[in-house]
């Protein structure tokens, strides 16, 4: 079997999957549902290793096949068959998802058990891989958009997963219609690549490209700018990044899956792919770089603020994948593309932990309420820790090497770019301080009521209400109900988390300077064109960055340790002293408010105004008033027929005393 | 004496007539004005008979006699049944009919 | 072939008179179900290498007009018959199986009228000849005041009456057009309002023009189109759902329909000096529509303004006045039939579990209903032409056409994509998400509506996947009348 | 000597009009009618129009006004209010009046006619004559003449349809049907 | 002195001879005692005579030649009018039955003087289609004025029936007199009363002489009058809705088709030389009546004071095609009469129906709800209603079509333009009738106080109508049914229809160029 049959079987299964949960919703008894949407990721996992096998076994030259299926849309002058590209990055692209994805999905069926919508979600979950390995395999723009359209339904699908919530469905809301800009921003992208190079697919208009842009012409910055929107839009960068905080109302495994693994990284890969033109844009580049470094800064000032356990995490995403937009922004395709991978494991295993400590405290996410889970969650603990080590980039873990590289890479591109490299450095340090912000707080400290309950043996249970609001949630929304899960307890959960720590320790060593170099060199055949190529950090450079890192990482650690464990208490002074500064970050820089008033408010008022004033005066002015005017003609004519005869033998002779007027005008 | 100050004459006769229509109110009187202005008619019939010395204005001008005479004729019944069914003998007054 | 598809369902209608009160239904349901049977027929043996006519019937009608009873399908239309006939037979189903009008008892002339109207709107489809084309245009609108007139709701009288005369305001002015089209372009020869006759020697351009007005007018208010919609909102609120699904579903392409069919091969200099006007029209009923459909309450109004914000696509596709935009636009016609039709019936449905048409006071109907929300979804995410559906295809088409062409106009237009989402999606959550409001029941689809219902959204999924189906028949008859416009035959008539 | 007739007959069928429309008294008006049309017949007379004078005379001033005077003495002679119910009438009539005898006087001196210029054609003897006029009655007017005759029967069946049988409508018409 | 009877071509006058006789016959018919026997006489009389003359008629059709030394003319045109006024007087005649026999003292029933008036009138009309000499024309007019005049005076009992009478009267006096005096005056100009000779007079060197324009102001004054063509319309409301409903059906059509033919006759085969001059004027007319009487019609309760201003817009429609003054327009004009004769004459029926079944008289309330009750008459008046705004599916459509063509053909497409505008303001109107009788429930007399005091129009006094309520004639009711059926045949398949206009117009066309 070739690659690309691989890869059409890769599409394929999950979809088969999804479909058959869907309709067969009623059929399905207790987890069968879950073990069958788990069983058909991991299949699709198994045949990404036959891609990818398959795809090694090819000549180093051939490793880009693009296949298509049937032509999807074509007519006129468009030529739009359903084709998928089969080369390093989407395969490897492929791998991440649906490794994470089946883990996940592990995780889900005893997570999501007792949910009343237990069905539904594997259908979704599995439909989003299905949009998520379209997006990755896409051949052409318009595939591209279909994947990228379908993964933001199958995201808007997951948030407002409990619809009864007024706070979930307004999330899944705002992260849809957010997508749907990026989606356009990628369509009209498309468009002016049709325009000039007269093709939607992605080799050709590579190819096409390098043969007509020069280096920053207007057009080629415009397109890629516009492909921005769409990434920005979807890896949740400034200022589109709103959503994402919100997205958190979804169930827990889907801000694992959805929200910290894959589709949020997917702009990272849209940038990757289309290096061509980014290569042929440098000032879109930058720009995006740029962005890159803000969101990362931002998102980690919030996240030291954030209480909400879900949302710090949230928020730490949004930082990580500053780092990998930075990285691919910059040239360091494989260095962006290995942390997007490192983070994959790391995050996704935060949420995991999240999660059980969630159910452990009767579906509680304020981490304020949190302290002393060591004793009653040893694993979750244990696999916690793991993750925040990860996240902060402990030496040795696998979060070091990724972030670092790409830091090493800014420093060796030089110039402006060091910039980059430091600004990275500043925010590795805030990251160590409040992933370990949580840690410490859920994991040491004097036990919490929930947690001696548990260390009783006894799992706390409470009236459901909703995390955000704190009102009382109506049990129909299903999860979560009174039957909840914890590692502890649950294998699959137990299982998938141990897998995901274990990657997040070991994953680094797929590329350690000097020593290692093993996606760099399997990306060759996509990245080969690309301009970077050749820039490699010497691994004398590589290791001292490296060192920086590690120096820094344990800082925060040290720092966080600090105020949590050895003198808590000084961090509700520093609030205080610095209220300002806290309500700033507290309140996310108010990026909300500025959307609701830039966006949301004038459209609505615009709405409101056109229904209020033109719709009244206008629209209808139009009819009343020939209405009216009619109407005035005909009261006019009646009035004039007052019976009289008189009347109308006057208006008899004047009529033709008039007649006689005109005819002897003519005449003369 | 030229025909123009006939047909001038009768031209005065017809205005006076459609004024008398115009001004009355009896029903009765009316009908006489009607009859005014059919006459003014028939004289600038006969006066242009002859002037172009030929005779079918004066058979026209029979036949809007006799048309006269039928006219009155009707005319004249309505009036005598509206005064027997107590009807103002006013035109003015006679409008329920209007709008 | 098409007269008997033309007729049948007004053969079954008077069948239905005569037929006792309780089965006048069914007769009338099995005329539309034959005519469907017919269409499809149609489809399936189309051959779209061709741009002319097929299966083409000509027979001479009012000689001394030179008016000719002269049908035919070519890309442009087969598909719109066949949606019509569907749509028509989906409505009919819809309203036989629940025994609608609900204790009237005046049904036969409810499912008669019915049957009338599915063979006036086909025949406009279908008439080949001018003034054929403009009569069926004009019959059309009958049925449709009778049954909004006698059997809606609030205001229906004075609403019916509004759209009549609002919409037959075009028309008319186009009955005078059309005559003159004839008379000028014979120039005392033989008369005649065969199209393609009509064709061969365009009019001046300063007749082209006012000519193009009236039918512009005519074609734009059908539709309708931004600002000339005053007749929508009372219609909508006022029309039987069943009858709306029809009014929104297929009248409204009717117009769309006549500027491909009439304008552009008779009026192409016309076409192009009011392009521009044309555009900007489409690009305003596009955020017009998009901007009303998001701040309305009623249920029916937001899918009306959604409506004029999707014919105002179809607009600029058309007026885009190439062979890709028009191609969209006839996907794009299909799509939002198949569309609007699901959704006017779901919102029938609501209405029974709710008894409100006011969004404010509905909410958590999927709780209990997982089959009706699945089939509102997919309905809802074709609605806002998510990436993957047919819609999308077709504005992408659109889009893209009128990029090339004119890319300030495409690049506000795709604002309203963006728009698209928000009340799309803001009708779906409204109505099935949140908490159940006191009073409202959720409950699971009848399966009498699924068996309606379903059907359509099937056809959703179905050109979803292929999009080409149509896009490639309806190309050559596009591509014939796009070439008109590029290169018009050098005018030869009178000055007017 | 004929300028003086013309004058004499212009003056009495000009005062005759006027005093139709300026008598309050309907009986007066119809004398004043009479009056108008016998001077009228003059002017047949010197316009060679013998046979139409003497119908004129016969005919009208003698048949039909006498029903005029008949039915206005039936009826009573009503004098009708001065005032002027209808805003303007009075003013524009006379006004209308005036511009319709201007219009017909433009048209007839404007005209580029000569016949009517002159004294008239000189006309041939027995122009006018009962047999001249008998003659066209019978050849070129046939069927004027008898549709002329069908008239009156058919006006005299009318005028019974409208005032015949007294009786019985005086004994229906009840003060309630009467508004 | 030498006396040569002219040579008559019997064959040719003998429709006009058949009326003459019916009519004596059915005023002797009159005379026969006891109302019941008296009306199936009279009545079997009158629906004879009128047979015969259309057989006659018939027979004639195709001829073209004069008449009684050119007094008339016979043709097509002549006889295509001719049919419809028959048709019409036909219609009429069962629809008057009830009418006379309440409407005159009891024991004495006038359907004798009635249809002898009725067929006078028709004769009129027959005469005045043929005219083709000022004098029979203008004796013409008059016979068809004067027995209208006597019937819309005719229900004596009711004050509005008078009214309307003495209204129409004085101001048809008024018209006939000013019609008088613009003839002298193109007698005057032309020095004949011929049509060919006038015609031949004032040919080229008289065109804008001001005695002539004059004279033709005058005269169009006249008829536009009898047309009921603003500004002159003014008496047609008022009488329309005093006259008793089947009189008022006869004058709405008859007149109408009768008076049309003549003005074709005299403007375009006398007056055609001066075709510039009053082209412009007409059309200026024809415009101001599309107008008046489609807005006049808005908004009014009594459905034949409606139908009366709609009346008013329809003639201005075909004085549309007067205008165009070519073959074209005739034929439209003589197709749009035929089919003006089917859509009036039924809702006229059924107008005359209700009245006696409802207290409310002709007011609008009185087919409230006829949907529900009475199908069949409720679908009638429907199409006549979608005929007269011109909706597709009914002749008015395909009649509207032909206007227009002839319109645009004469080069008046701004009037074409104006049609169109006046059917959309007339839509107001006619949808408003078709929504009261399907769309509204039917009215209790209970539920309107008014309804009592409200005067049965036409319908006889109270007691009258209550003996009367819900008359079934199925005579009346088949013919309106066909009249109803035959308007949405033609609107399918014109052809016949169109084909005899054709010819028609083809009469004129070959005198006109």
């Amino acid at each position: 079997m070739s690659a690309s049959d691989f890869a059409w079987l890769v599409l394929l299964l999950p979809l088969a999957g999804s479909m058959v949960i869907a309709l067969g919703w009623r059929a399905l008894p207790g987890r069968t549902a879950g073990y069958l949407g788990t069983a058909s990721i991991g299949l699709a996992f198994a045949c990404s290793l036959g891609a990818l096998i398959s795809l090694l076994g090819e000549p180093h030259d051939a490793r880009q096949i693009a296949d298509s299926l049937y032509d999807y849309a074509s007519a006129a002058s468009l030529e739009i068959p359903l084709e998928i590209l089969v080369d390093p990055l989407s395969v490897f692209m492929c791998l991440v998802v649906t490794g994470v994805s089946t883990l996940i999905h592990l995780y889900s069926v005893a997570y999501m058990d007792s949910d009343a919508g237990y069905r539904r979600f594997f259908a979704l979950l599995n439909f989003f891989v299905f949009s998520m390995l379209v997006l990755v395999l896409a051949g052409n723009f318009v595939v591209l958009i279909v994947g990228w359209a379908f993964v933001g339904f199958a995201s808007y699908a997951l948030i407002s997963f409990w619809y009864r919530r007024e706070t979930a469905t307004r999330a899944g809301m705002k992260a849809f219609v957010i997508n749907v800009v990026g989606d356009v921003g990628l369509v009209i992208a498309a468009f002016l690549v049709f325009r000039e190079l007269g093709t939607f697919g992605f080799l050709e208009s590579f190819e096409a490209a390098r043969e007509t842009f020069s280096t920053n012409e207007g057009t080629v910055v415009a397109i890629c700018l516009l492909m921005l929107v769409g990434a920005f839009a979807k890896s949740a960068q400034l200022p589109l990044h709103t959503w994402l905080p919100d997205a958190m109302e979804g169930p827990t495994p889907v801000s694992a899956l959805i929200h910290a693994a894959t589709m949020v990284t997917a702009g990272v890969y849209l940038i990757a792919r289309m290096f061509p033109f980014f290569e042929l844009a440098p000032t879109a580049a930058d720009i995006s770089a740029f962005i890159g470094l803000a969101t990362l800064v931002v998102a980690a000032t919030i996240a030291l603020v954030v209480t909400d356990l879900k949302r710090i995490i949230a928020y730490s995403t949004m930082s990580q994948i500053g780092y990998m937009v930075v990285g691919v922004s910059i040239g360091a395709y494989g260095a962006g593309l290995f942390h997007l991978m490192t983070h994959a494991f790391f995050k996704a295993l935060l949420f995991m932990a999240a999660g059980s400590v969630i159910a452990a405290i009767a579906g509680r996410q304020s981490i304020d309420g949190m302290s002393g889970f060591r004793r009653a969650l040893p694993l979750t603990s244990g696999l916690l820790i793991v993750g925040a080590l990860a996240l902060a980039g402990f030496p040795g873990m696998s979060g070091f090497f990724s972030k670092d590289e790409i830091l090493v890479f800014a420093a060796e591109r030089g110039g402006m770019y060091w910039i980059f490299a430091i600004g990275g450095y500043v925010a590795a340090f805030l990251t160590a301080f409040y992933a370990f912000r949580i840690g410490f707080r859920v994991v040491l400290g004097e036990p919490c009521p929930e947690a001696r309950e548990l260390e009783r043996g006894h799992l706390a249970h409470a009236d459901p209400v909703n995390p955000l609001t704190g009102e009382p949630e109506d049990t129909e929304v299903g999860f979560p109900g009174p039957e909840h899960h914890i590692a502890e307890r649950a294998r699959p959960m137990a299982i998938a988390m141990g897998a995901l720590g274990l990657l997040s320790v070991i994953g680094g060593a797929l590329q350690i300077p000097g020593v290692s170099a093993g996606l760099e060199h399997f990306f060759e055949p996509t990245f080969e064109e690309s301009a970077f190529h050749e820039v490699i950090p010497s691994s004398g450079s590589a290791w001292l960055g490296l060192a920086v890192g590690g120096a820094v990482a344990i800082a925060g650690i040290a720092l966080a340790y600090l105020l949590y464990v050895a003198r808590p208490g000084v961090t509700a002074r520093l609030a205080e002293r610095l209220s300002g500064v806290h309500r700033f970050l507290f309140n996310r820089w108010y990026f909300d408010q500025l959307q609701d008033a830039l966006v949301y408010r004038p459209l609505v008022g615009a709405g409101r105004f056109a229904n209020a004033v033109f719709e009244r005066f206008v629209v209808n002015g139009i009819v009343q008033g020939t209405v009216g005017v009619v109407r005035g003609a005909g009261s006019a004519v009646r009035g004039a027929q007052s019976g009289f005869v008189r009347g109308y033998a006057l208006l008899l002779v004047g009529g033709f005393t008039a007649l006689g007027v005109y005819f002897l005008a003519a005449a003369s | 004496m030229d025909i123009t100050w006939y047909l001038v004459l009768s031209g005065l006769l017809f205005a006076i007539g459609a004024c008398g229509v115009l001004l009355r109110r009896s029903p009765l009187v009316i009908l006489l004005c009607l009859e005014l202005m059919l006459n003014a008619g028939s004289l600038a019939l006969i006066a242009f008979s002859r002037a172009h010395d030929n005779q079918d204005g004066h058979v026209f001008a029979i036949v809007v006699m006799v048309v006269a005479a039928c006219e009155v004729v009707v005319g004249l019944g309505l009036i005598v049944a509206m005064f027997r069914r107590r009807l103002p003998l006013d035109v003015d007054q006679i409008r329920v009919l209007r709008g | 072939m098409l007269s008997v598809l033309l007729w049948a369902p007004l053969a079954f209608g008077i069948l239905c008179l005569v037929a006792p009160r309780g089965a006048a239904r069914w007769v009338v349901l099995a005329g539309s179900l034959a005519a469907l049977g017919i269409a499809i027929g149609l489809a399936v043996d189309f051959e779209s290498a061709t741009a002319g006519m097929q299966h083409a019937v000509e027979k001479s009608w009012i000689s001394d007009l030179g008016v000719s009873y002269s049908l035919g399908v070519d890309g442009i239309s087969v598909f719109l018959v066949l949606l019509t006939a569907l749509l028509w037979a989906a409505a009919t189903a819809f309203s036989a199986l629940r025994a609608y009008p609900l204790g009237d008892d005046r049904s036969r002339f409810y499912y008669f009228l019915l049957a009338l109207a599915e063979t006036a709107v086909l025949g406009a489809f279908l008439a080949q000849d001018l003034l054929l084309f403009v009569l069926f245009f004009d019959l059309m609108l009958i049925p449709f005041f009778f049954l909004i007139g006698t059997f809606g709701g609030e205001g229906r009288i004075a609403a019916t009456t509004k759209m009549i005369v609002y919409t037959l305001v075009g028309s008319l002015l186009m009955l005078v057009a059309a005559i003159a089209t004839a008379i000028l372009t014979a120039d005392g020869g033989e008369l005649t309002f065969s199209i393609a006759t009509l064709r061969e020697s365009p009019l001046p351009e300063g007749s082209q023009e006012w000519i193009f007005c009236f039918f512009a007018a005519a074609f734009l208010v059908k539709m309708p189109a931004f600002p000339i919609h005053g007749w929508m909102p009372d219609a909508y609120r006022a029309a039987p759902l069943p009858v709306l699904v029809l009014l929104s579903a297929v009248l409204s392409k009717v117009g769309a329909y006549g500027f491909l069919r009439v304008v552009f091969p008779l009026f192409p200099e016309a076409t192009v000096t009011f392009q521009e006007l044309v555009l900007v029209i489409g690009v305003a009923s596009i955020l017009y529509g998009s901007v009303m459909a998001f701040t309305q309450t009623n249920v029916r109004l937001v899918a009306g303004y959604s409506s004029i914000a999707q014919l105002g696509f179809i607009t600029i596709g058309i007026f885009s006045l190439t062979t890709d935009g028009a191609d969209g636009a006839v996907l794009q016609m299909v799509n939002h039939g198949l569309v609007v039709a699901p959704l006017f019936l779901i919102i029938a449905i609501l209405y029974e579990r709710t008894r409100t048409e006011d969004l404010r006071e509905m909410g958590g109907l999927a709780t209990r209903a997982p089959v009706l929300a699945a089939l509102f979804l997919v309905v809802t995410m074709a609605t806002l032409a998510i990436p993957g559906s047919a819609n999308f295809i077709g504005e992408f088409y659109i889009l893209n056409a009128l990029f090339q062409e004119k890319i300030v106009y495409a690049i506000v237009a795709a604002a309203g994509v963006a728009l698209a989402a928000f009340y799309a999606l803001r009708l779906y959550q409204r109505t099935m998400h949140n908490r159940l409001p006191a009073g409202a029941i959720s409950r699971e689809i009848a399966p009498r509506d699924a068996l309606v219902i379903a059907p359509l959204v099937a056809c959703i999924v179905a050109l979803a996947f292929y999009p080409g189906l149509i896009l490639e028949r309806g190309e050559a008859a596009v591509e014939d009348k796009a070439a008109s416009i590029r290169t018009p035959v050098t005018a030869s008539g009178p000055a007017p | 000597m004929e300028a003086v007739a013309f004058f004499a007959g212009a003056l009495g069928a000009l005062g005759g009009a006027v005093a139709v429309i300026a008598l309050r008294n309907p009986f007066y008006s119809v004398l004043a009618l009479i009056v108008h049309l016998i001077s009228l017949a003059g002017l047949f007379l010197l316009l060679h129009a013998e046979f139409i004078a003497a119908a004129q005379i016969v005919v009208y001033a003698g048949a039909v006004m006498v029903l005029y005077l008949f039915v206005s003495a039936y009826v009573g002679a009503v004098e009708e209010p001065i005032w002027e119910p209808i805003a303007g009438q009075r003013l524009l009539g006379p006004l209308l009046a005036l511009a319709l005898f201007v219009e017909v006087s433009i048209a007839v001196i404007g005209t580029g006619l000569k016949a009517i210029e002159a004294e008239g054609a000189t006309v041939q003897i027995g122009f006018g004559s009962p047999a001249a006029i008998g003659e066209l009655m019978l050849e070129k007017f046939l069927i004027a003449f008898e549709a002329a005759s069908l008239l009156l029967l058919i006006a005299a069946v009318g005028a019974i349809v409208l005032a015949g049988r007294p009786r019985e409508l005086e004994r229906e018409s009840g003060p309630a049907e009467a508004r | 002195m030498t006396f040569t009877a002219p040579e008559i071509d019997y064959a040719g006058i003998s429709p006009i001879i058949a009326l003459t006789v019916g009519l004596v016959a059915t005023l002797l018919g009159g005379l026969v005692s006891g109302a019941r026997r008296q009306r199936i006489v009279v009545s079997a009389l009158g629906f004879a005579t009128l047979a015969a003359t259309a057989g006659l008629c018939v027979w004639q059709w195709g001829e073209q030649k004069d008449l009684v030394a050119g007094a008339l003319r016979l043709d097509d045109l002549a006889l295509a009018v001719s049919l419809i006024v028959i048709a019409c007087a036909a219609f009429c005649i069962p629809l008057s039955w009830r009418e006379e026999s309440v409407d005159r003292p009891v024991g004495a029933a006038g359907h004798g003087e009635f249809q002898a008036l009725l067929i006078c009138s028709v004769l009129g009309m027959v005469l005045i289609a043929m005219a083709q000499n000022l004098i029979a024309f203008f004796v013409a007019l008059e016979l068809l004025s004067i027995p209208l005049y006597v019937l819309c005076g005719s229900a004596l009992r009711r004050s509005e029936s008078l009214e309307s009478g003495l209204k129409y009267l004085i101001i048809g006096s008024l018209g006939s007199a000013t019609l008088l005096y613009g003839l002298a005056f193109v007698y005057g100009a032309s020095g004949s009363t011929d049509f060919t000779a006038i015609a031949a007079g004032i040919g080229g060197s008289l065109v804008d002489d001001p005695l002539l324009l004059i004279g033709i102001a005058l005269a169009a004054t006249g008829l536009a009058f009898k047309l009921s063509i603003a500004p002159f319309h003014q008496w047609t409301p008022d009488v329309y809705q005093g006259a008793p409903t089947p009189v008022t059906a006869f004058m709405a059509v008859a007149t109408k088709a009768a008076v049309f033919a003549a003005v074709v006759r005299f403007f375009e085969v006398a007056l055609g030389p001066a075709v510039e001059d009053w082209q412009p004027a007409l059309a200026a007319l024809a415009a101001v009546s599309i107008v008046v009487g489609n807005v006049g019609a808005l908004g009014q309760d009594s459905l034949k004071r409606l139908l009366g201003y709609s009346g008013v817009a329809q003639a201005g429609y075909m004085m549309v095609a007067v205008v165009a003054a070519n073959e074209a327009g005739v034929s439209a004009l003589v197709f749009y009469l035929a089919a003006y004769a089917l859509m009036n004459l039924p809702a006229f029926a059924v107008i005359a129906i209700r009245e006696r079944e409802t207290p409310f008289g002709d007011d609008i309330r009185s087919v409230e709800g006829l949907g529900r009750e009475r199908p069949w008459l409720a679908g009638t008046l429907t199409i006549s209603m979608l005929a007269l705004a011109g909706l597709p599916g009914t002749a008015g459509f395909i009649g509207k079509l032909f206007l227009i063509e002839a319109a645009v053909d004469g080069d008046y497409t701004w009037l074409a333009v104006l049609i169109a505008i006046g059917t959309m303001i007339s839509l107001a109107y006619y949808l408003r009738v078709i929504a009261a009788v399907w769309m509204r429930p039917a009215v209790e007399p209970g539920d309107h106080p008014g309804a009592v005091a409200m005067p049965a129009l036409a319908g006889g006094s109270q007691e009258a109508d209550e003996a009367a309520r819900g008359t079934r004639c199925p005579l009346i009711i088949g013919l309106t049914l066909l009249a109803a059926a035959a308007s949405v045949f033609f609107g399918v398949i014109p052809s016949p229809l169109v084909e005899w206009a054709e010819k028609a117009g083809a009469a004129i066309g070959s005198l006109v160029d």
